[in-house]
C-alpha cells in the first residue's frame, strides 16, 4: 500500500542544501545591496520553502488536489498582500492628504 | 396514519436516548439537531436586541435606554446575529444534515472534527453570552480600532474571544465539508450530477477555510493591544487603524457571502422542486456560486472608500464589486427562468424562495449603488447601507433559512409541519420585512447615521414606520417556533418523498435511518431529473 | 409633524449625486419589475394543474446567459464611471480653496478658520466660495458628514484627512459624526451655517479673534525654540522652512516626498519616519509636547513662510458672482 | 461492502463512514493540507502587518532587526531543518514499517524542537534584559520616538510566540505519535498519523524558513 518511497540519500541532499542555503541567506544579509537584498532573502526562503514541501511534505508525488490546495493558500496570501499595498502605496498620490 | 410504525423502524433519533447519546454523538444528522437548537437560541437572543433597538427608536430623545446601553443593545445584536446565527445557520444545520446524503455518502469525512465544530460554537457562544450578561460591549460588530483597544471600556477581550473560538468552528466546518465533497461522493456522483445545494456549501466552505483565519489573526492582534498596550493599529505608537480595517473586512466581506451562498443554495432546490423542473443553467449557477466565493475576496475595500483609503485603491475595489455583483444577477435571472413552463405548487418552501427572490434582488440592486464611490461617499455609515444589508440578511439568508427548514421538516423528523400556519407566517414575515427595512432606505439617504441613539426629529416618522414593522416582522417569526415544536408530536406523519424531489436523501425513509444508506447508491441520473420520481404516487402536501 | 423624504441639496456635489441616484433608481425599478412580472406571470400561468404533471426539462441557453450577463455588468460599469468621477472631483479640492482646520474629539468637532475664529459643533461658511477642512482626530476615528452637502470624511486620528465643498444654498444643514466613536457618538453633532458672503464677511469680523493662526503659530515655534536649528538662512543642524511648503523634498532613501500638511505633521510628531536627505536623525518628538491646535498654527506658520501667500489667509475673498436662488447657480470660480 | 481492514496489527480499523482505506488515507492527508492553508492564512494576516510597518518605518525595522542576534537565529534554523530531516526519516521509516527506526527518528525530532525551543526561550531572556520587550518598560537605545521600534518588537513576539506554540504543540503531537509507535501501532498499511504529523511539523518549520530572514536580517549590513 505504500506509494513511492523516497531513498535517504534524497533526503540527506535536500538536507544538506537546505543548511546551506541557511547560511547563504544570512551571509548575504552583511551585504549592502540596498533595496535587493530583501528580495534575495525572499527568494531564498522561497527556495527553501519548495525543497521542503516537494520532497519532505511528498508534494511531488501527492494528488494534483493538494498541489492545488497549496497553490490557492499561496494565491491568497497575494490576494491579500497586493491589495492591501495597493491602498498604502498609493496614499496621498492624488496631492491631498487623507485621499 | 400509523405513527407507531414510525417509532419501531431504527432511526437516527431513536437511536440512542440521553444527554450522553446526543453530546457525544458523531452522526451528521444529530450534529445539525444540535447546531438547530443552538442558532435559534441565538436568533432569539439577537432578536431581543433588534426589539429593544428599535422600540427606543422610535422617540428622537432616546427614553428607553442611556446611550451607553443603547450602544451595547446594537453592538450585541450585530454580534449575536451575525457569528452565532447567521454564520453556522444554513452551512452547520442544513448542510451538515444534507450534504453527505445528497452526495451519497454515509457521514462527513471527520466525524469528530464536526462534533468539536459544535463545541466550538457553543464554547464561543457561552463566552459571548457571558460577555453580554456581564455587561455587554459597546464596540460595534466591527470593533474599529482605536476605539476597541483604547477608548472602550467594556468587554471587548472576553467577546472578541467568544468570536475567535467560533471562528474556528466555521474553519473545521469548512474543512469538513471540503474534504467529504472531494472524497466521499457516491459512485455515479460526478461533479456536474450534484445538487446545487452541494455546490453553494462548497463554495461557502472554501471561503470559510481562506477566509476565518485572517480574523482569528487580527483578532489575537485587537487583544495583544487591549491587554498590554502596544500599539499595532493605535496611531499614537506609530500604528495604522486603517489596517485593522482591511485586515478585518479581508474576512468579514467574504463572511457575507458564506451567509448568504448557502440560501442561495436552498433556494436553487426550492425552485427546482416546486416547479418540477431542472433548474435553468445549473452550470452557470453551479459556477456563479464559486464565482462569487473568488471575487468575494478581491473586493473588501468598499467598506473602506471614505476610511482615508487612497482614491486609487477605492477605484479598483468599486471595479471589482461590480463583478462580483454579476454572478448574483445570473443566478436570480436562472430562477426566474425556471420557472418558465414548469408546474409550480406554492407549498410554503415555495412561497420563502419568491420572498428570497423579491428581496433578495432589492438588496442585490441596492449593492450596486453603494458600491458606486460617489454615492457610498453619501450613503455609508448611515440607515441605507443598514436597509441593504438587511435585505440582504434577513430577505436573503433567515427566508432561505425558514423556507430550507420547512422544506427538509418531514426529512429531518417524519412529520409535515401544518401548511395553513406556515403559509400565514410567511406572509406576515414578507409584511413586516418590508415595512421595517424599506422606510430605512429613505432615512439613510435622508442622512440618518447609523448606531445613532438620539437622531433629529424630521427622522421620527420613518423610524416609527420602521418600528411598526419591526414588532410585525417579530411576530412573524414566532409563528414557526411554534407549531415547528408542534408538529413533532401533532403533525401529520411524513412519507420518504412528501414533495416529489429528486435528491437522494428523499430515497430514504424520514426520519433517516443512521447510517444513511443500506447501499452506497449508483448515481446514473442527471441532478434533477423528475421522470424518476412522478409517477409513484406522490401525495403533495 | 415633518416628514422630509429627500434631503436638502446645499453644494456643488449634491447635483451630481443626486442624479446618480435617478440612475441607479431607474436601473434598479427596471430590473425589480421585470423581475417580479416575471415570477408572478410564470407563477400563475405554470401553476400545477394535477399532482402528476412533468413538465418538459428546458436546461440552458448560453445566448440568454451572455446577455442577462454582458447587459446588467453594462449598465453597472456606467455607475462606476459615473461614481468614480464625483469620487474624483471630492478628492482633489481647488487651490483657492478657504482653508478650515478640524478637530475632531470624543464627542465634539473644533474648527478653526485661518482668520483665528474658533467654534465648537458649528461652521460659518460663505456661500459658492469652496471651503477645504483639513481634519484630524485626538482619540477615536470620527467621520464628518454634511448629508446636505453629499460629503462624508472619516477623521483619523494619527494623520490628516481633507474634505473640500462649495455650498450653493444659504442655510442652516446637519453636521454628523458618521463613524462609531463612543458613548456620545449620537450627540456629536452640529450645524453648517452657508451664508450669503457678505453676512459671513460681517460675522467674520464680528467674532472675537484670538489673532490668526499664523500669528499664534510664530509665537509657539520662538516657545518651543524650534528657531535654534532651523534657521531662516539653513545654516543650523537642520533644514531651513523658509519656502518649504508645496515643495518636493528628497528624503535619505532617495525618494521624493511633496511638503504638504501631512509631511510637516509627521515630521513634527514623528521626525524619524521621513529623514530628509544630508541630516541626521537628531530632532526630539514632540508627540504629547504639542496639542493638535498647535500642530495646526505652526503649519500655517511655515505655510506663511512660503513665498505665494496661502490662499485665504487674511485676504478679503474675490468677489463671486453668485445669483441668489437660482436651483444650480453658475459657479464661477469652477 | 468494504470488509473490515485486513491490517493485522491492532490498527484503527477502517471508520464507518469510509468505503476503502485508500479513501481513508486520501481524506486525512487531504484534510491535513486544507488544515495548512487555513495556517498559511493565519500567518499570512501577521506577514501582512509586518510588510505594510517594515514599508512604512524602514529605517527603524532595520535598527531593530539588526539588535536581534542573527547567528543565534541561523543556529536555531539549522536545528529546526535537522528536525524536519529526522522527521521525514521517521516518516519514511513507518512507509517501511520498521518500528524501531520510526521510534529513533521521533525521539530525535522530538530533542531537536525541544533544543529549538530552548534557545527561543534563552533569546527572549536576553530581550526582557534590554527592554525590548514591548509594554511599560519599553526603551530603545539610539530611536526618538519608541513607537515604532516597540512595532517591530510587537510584531516580533507575536510571531515568534505563535510560532513557538504551534511547536509546542508539535511536541505534543510527536509525544502522542511516539507513544503510540513504541506500542507498534503503526504499520505500513497504517501510518497515516505519522504522515499527518509530518506534514504538520514541516510545515511549521516552512513559517520559520521565512520568519527568520524576514525578521532577523533586515539591513544586517548596517551595523
Amino acid at each position: 500500500m505504500s506509494e513511492h518511497v523516497d531513498s535517504v540519500k534524497t533526503y540527506t541532499a535536500v538536507w544538506l542544501i537546505l543548511l546551506v542555503l541557511t547560511g547563504v541567506t544570512t551571509g548575504v544579509a552583511y551585504i549592502d545591496l540596498g533595496a535587493f537584498s530583501v528580495v534575495v532573502a525572499l527568494v531564498i526562503a522561497a527556495v527553501k520553502m519548495l525543497l521542503v514541501a516537494l520532497f519532505f511534505m511528498h508534494m511531488r508525488h501527492s494528488t494534483r488536489l493538494t498541489q492545488l490546495a497549496a497553490a490557492g493558500a499561496f494565491l491568497w496570501l497575494f490576494i491579500m498582500m497586493a491589495f492591501t499595498l495597493a491602498d498604502v502605496w498609493t496614499r496621498g498620490l492624488v496631492g491631498t492628504p487623507g485621499r | 396514519m400509523n405513527t407507531a410504525a414510525i417509532e419501531q423502524r431504527e432511526n437516527y433519533l431513536n437511536a440512542g436516548y440521553g444527554l450522553k447519546s446526543w453530546l457525544l454523538t458523531k452522526d451528521h444528522k444529530r450534529i445539525a439537531i444540535l447546531y438547530l437548537i443552538t442558532v435559534t437560541i441565538f436568533f432569539f437572543i439577537g432578536g431581543i436586541f433588534a426589539s429593544l433597538i428599535r422600540i427606543e427608536l422610535l422617540t428622537p430623545q432616546g427614553d428607553l435606554v442611556s446611550s451607553e446601553t443603547y450602544n451595547k443593545l446594537f453592538t450585541m445584536h450585530g454580534i449575536a446575529m451575525i457569528f452565532f446565527f447567521l454564520i453556522p445557520s444554513i452551512p452547520a444545520t442544513l448542510g451538515n444534515f444534507f450534504l453527505p446524503m445528497m452526495i451519497g455518502a454515509r457521514d462527513l469525512a471527520f466525524p469528530r472534527v464536526n462534533l468539536l465544530s459544535w463545541y466550538l460554537l457553543v464554547i464561543g457562544g457561552a463566552f459571548a453570552l457571558f460577555a453580554m450578561l456581564a455587561g455587554g460591549v459597546d464596540t460595534g460588530w466591527t470593533f474599529y480600532t482605536p476605539y476597541s483597544t483604547t477608548y472602550s471600556n467594556t468587554w471587548v477581550i472576553a467577546t472578541a474571544l467568544g468570536i475567535f473560538v467560533s471562528g474556528f468552528s466555521s474553519i473545521l466546518t469548512g474543512l469538513n465539508f471540503i474534504v467529504t465533497v472531494h472524497r466521499m461522493r457516491a459512485p455515479g456522483m460526478t461533479w456536474f450530477r450534484m445538487p446545487l445545494f452541494v455546490w453553494a456549501n462548497y463554495a461557502t466552505a472554501v471561503i470559510q477555510v481562506l477566509g476565518t483565519p485572517v480574523v482569528a489573526v487580527t483578532i489575537v492582534l485587537l487583544f495583544c493591544e487591549r491587554a498590554f498596550h502596544i500599539g499595532i493599529f493605535d496611531p499614537a505608537l506609530g500604528g495604522d487603524p486603517v489596517l485593522f480595517q482591511h485586515m478585518f473586512w479581508f474576512y468579514s466581506h467574504p463572511a457575507v457571502y458564506i451567509m448568504v451562498l448557502p440560501a442561495m443554495g436552498v433556494i436553487s432546490e426550492i425552485i427546482s422542486v416546486f416547479s418540477r423542473k431542472p433548474i435553468f443553467g445549473y452550470h452557470f449557477v453551479a459556477f456563479s456560486s464559486m464565482a462569487i466565493a473568488v471575487i468575494g475576496f478581491l473586493v473588501w475595500g468598499h467598506h473602506l472608500f471614505v476610511s482615508t483609503q487612497s482614491v486609487y485603491a477605492g477605484l479598483v475595489f468599486s471595479f471589482l464589486s461590480y463583478f462580483v455583483a454579476i454572478p448574483s444577477a445570473v443566478k436570480v435571472f436562472n430562477w426566474t427562468a425556471t420557472l418558465y413552463k414548469g408546474s409550480i405548487s406554492f407549498a410554503t418552501p415555495m412561497l420563502y424562495a419568491f420572498g428570497f427572490i423579491g428581496l433578495f434582488t432589492i438588496g442585490g440592486l441596492t449593492g450596486l449603488f453603494v458600491a458606486s464611490l460617489g454615492f457610498d461617499v453619501h450613503v455609508t455609515d448611515t440607515y441605507f447601507v443598514v436597509a441593504h444589508f438587511h435585505y440582504v440578511m434577513v430577505g436573503g439568508t433567515i427566508m432561505a433559512f425558514l423556507g430550507g427548514l420547512h422544506y427538509w421538516w418531514p426529512k429531518m423528523t417524519g412529520r409535515m409541519y401544518p401548511e395553513n400556519w406556515a403559509k400565514l407566517s410567511a406572509a406576515i414575515i414578507f409584511v413586516g420585512f418590508n415595512l421595517t427595512f424599506f422606510p430605512q432606505f429613505i432615512l439613510g439617504y435622508l442622512g440618518m447615521p447609523r448606531r445613532y441613539h438620539v437622531y433629529p426629529d424630521e427622522f421620527q416618522v420613518l423610524h416609527v414606520l420602521s418600528t411598526a414593522g419591526a414588532s410585525i416582522l417579530a411576530i412573524g417569526y414566532l409563528f414557526p417556533m411554534f407549531y415547528f415544536m408542534w408538529s413533532l408530536r401533532y403533525g401529520e406523519v411524513a412519507s420518504a418523498n412528501p414533495w416529489g424531489a429528486t435528491g437522494l436523501e428523499w430515497a430514504m425513509p424520514s426520519p433517516p435511518p443512521v447510517h444513511n444508506f443500506d447501499e452506497i447508491p449508483v448515481v446514473t441520473h442527471e441532478a434533477y431529473d423528475y421522470s424518476t420520481v412522478v409517477g409513484e404516487g406522490v401525495e403533495v402536501g | 409633524m415633518k416628514l422630509p423624504l429627500f434631503p436638502e441639496s446645499a453644494s456643488n456635489f449634491a447635483p451630481d449625486v443626486d442624479h446618480l441616484l435617478y440612475y441607479l433608481v431607474a436601473v434598479s425599478v427596471f430590473f425589480t419589475v421585470v423581475i417580479f412580472a416575471a415570477i408572478f406571470y410564470f407563477a400563475i400561468r405554470y401553476r400545477r394543474r394535477s399532482e402528476n404533471e412533468l413538465p418538459e426539462p428546458i436546461h440552458a441557453s448560453l445566448a440568454l446567459e451572455i446577455a442577462w450577463s454582458v447587459i446588467p455588468f453594462g449598465l453597472t460599469m456606467i455607475m462606476f464611471g459615473w461614481g468614480a468621477n464625483i469620487f474624483f472631483k471630492e478628492s482633489r479640492p481647488p487651490q483657492n480653496a478657504m482653508q478650515v482646520y478640524v478637530v475632531a474629539k470624543q464627542w465634539m468637532w473644533k474648527l478653526q478658520h485661518m482668520e483665528g475664529q474658533r467654534e465648537i459643533n458649528e461652521l460659518h461658511i460663505p456661500v459658492g466660495r469652496p471651503v477645504k477642512l483639513t481634519m484630524t482626530s485626538e482619540d477615536a476615528i470620527h467621520s464628518f458628514f454634511v448629508p446636505a452637502f453629499r460629503t462624508k470624511q472619516d477623521v483619523v486620528p494619527g494623520r490628516y484627512s481633507t474634505t473640500w465643498f462649495t455650498a450653493t444654498k444659504p442655510g442652516k444643514y446637519h453636521l454628523f459624526c458618521a463613524e462609531y466613536c463612543g458613548t456620545k457618538h449620537s450627540g456629536m453633532t452640529g450645524w453648517i451655517y452657508a451664508m450669503e458672503p457678505q453676512d459671513y464677511q460681517a460675522w467674520l469680523s464680528g467674532g472675537r479673534a484670538f489673532g490668526s493662526l499664523a500669528e499664534n503659530g510664530e509665537k509657539l515655534f520662538q516657545d518651543l525654540a524650534c528657531g535654534n536649528c532651523h534657521k531662516v538662512d539653513g545654516s543650523g543642524r537642520c533644514p531651513s522652512l523658509a519656502g518649504l511648503f508645496g515643495r518636493s523634498v528628497q528624503l535619505a532613501d532617495g525618494r521624493y516626498v511633496t511638503a504638504d500638511e501631512a509631511y510637516l505633521r509627521e515630521s513634527i510628531l514623528q521626525p524619524n519616519a521621513k529623514i530628509v536627505a544630508g541630516y541626521q536623525p537628531l530632532m526630539p518628538t514632540f508627540q504629547g509636547l504639542v496639542t493638535e491646535e498647535g500642530v495646526l498654527q505652526l503649519i500655517e506658520y511655515i505655510k506663511s513662510l512660503s513665498p505665494q501667500p496661502a490662499a485665504g489667509a487674511g485676504t478679503t475673498p474675490a468677489e463671486i458672482n453668485v445669483n441668489p436662488g437660482a436651483a444650480t447657480p453658475a459657479l464661477s470660480n469652477r | 461492502m468494504a470488509e473490515q481492514a485486513h491490517a493485522h496489527a491492532e490498527s484503527l480499523a477502517l471508520r464507518e463512514q469510509f468505503n476503502t482505506a485508500e479513501q481513508q488515507k486520501e481524506s486525512s492527508t487531504f484534510g491535513m493540507w486544507v488544515f495548512l492553508v487555513t495556517e498559511v492564512m493565519f500567518f499570512g494576516g501577521l506577514f501582512l502587518a509586518y510588510t505594510i510597518y517594515r514599508n512604512t518605518y524602514p529605517t527603524v525595522f532595520g535598527m531593530a532587526s539588526t539588535s536581534l542576534n542573527a547567528v543565534i537565529g541561523a543556529l536555531n534554523t539549522a536545528v529546526l531543518l535537522c528536525s524536519s530531516f529526522t522527521m521525514v526519516l521517521a516518516v519514511r521509516a513507518s512507509q517501511l514499517g520498521k518500528r524501531k527506526a520510526i521510534v529513533i527518528f521521533l525521539i530525535l525530532t522530538l530533542l531537536l524542537g525541544m533544543v529549538f525551543l530552548g534557545v527561543k526561550a534563552y533569546e527572549w531572556n536576553e530581550k526582557f534584559v534590554e527592554h525590548h520587550i514591548p509594554g511599560a518598560h519599553f526603551h530603545f537605545e539610539g530611536m526618538a520616538e519608541q513607537g515604532p521600534a516597540q512595532l517591530f518588537f510587537t510584531l516580533y513576539f507575536v510571531m515568534t510566540g505563535l510560532h513557538a506554540l504551534h511547536m509546542v504543540v508539535g511536541v505534543g503531537i510527536l509525544s502522542w505519535l511516539l507513544y503510540h509507535a513504541a506500542r507498534g501501532r503503526f504499520t505500513a498499511e497504517y501510518m497515516t498519523p505519522v504522515d499527518i504529523a509530518g506534514l504538520y511539523w514541516h510545515f511549521v518549520d516552512i513559517i520559520w524558513i521565512f520568519l527568520f530572514p524576514l525578521l532577523y536580517l533586515i539591513d544586517r549590513h548596517m551595523k
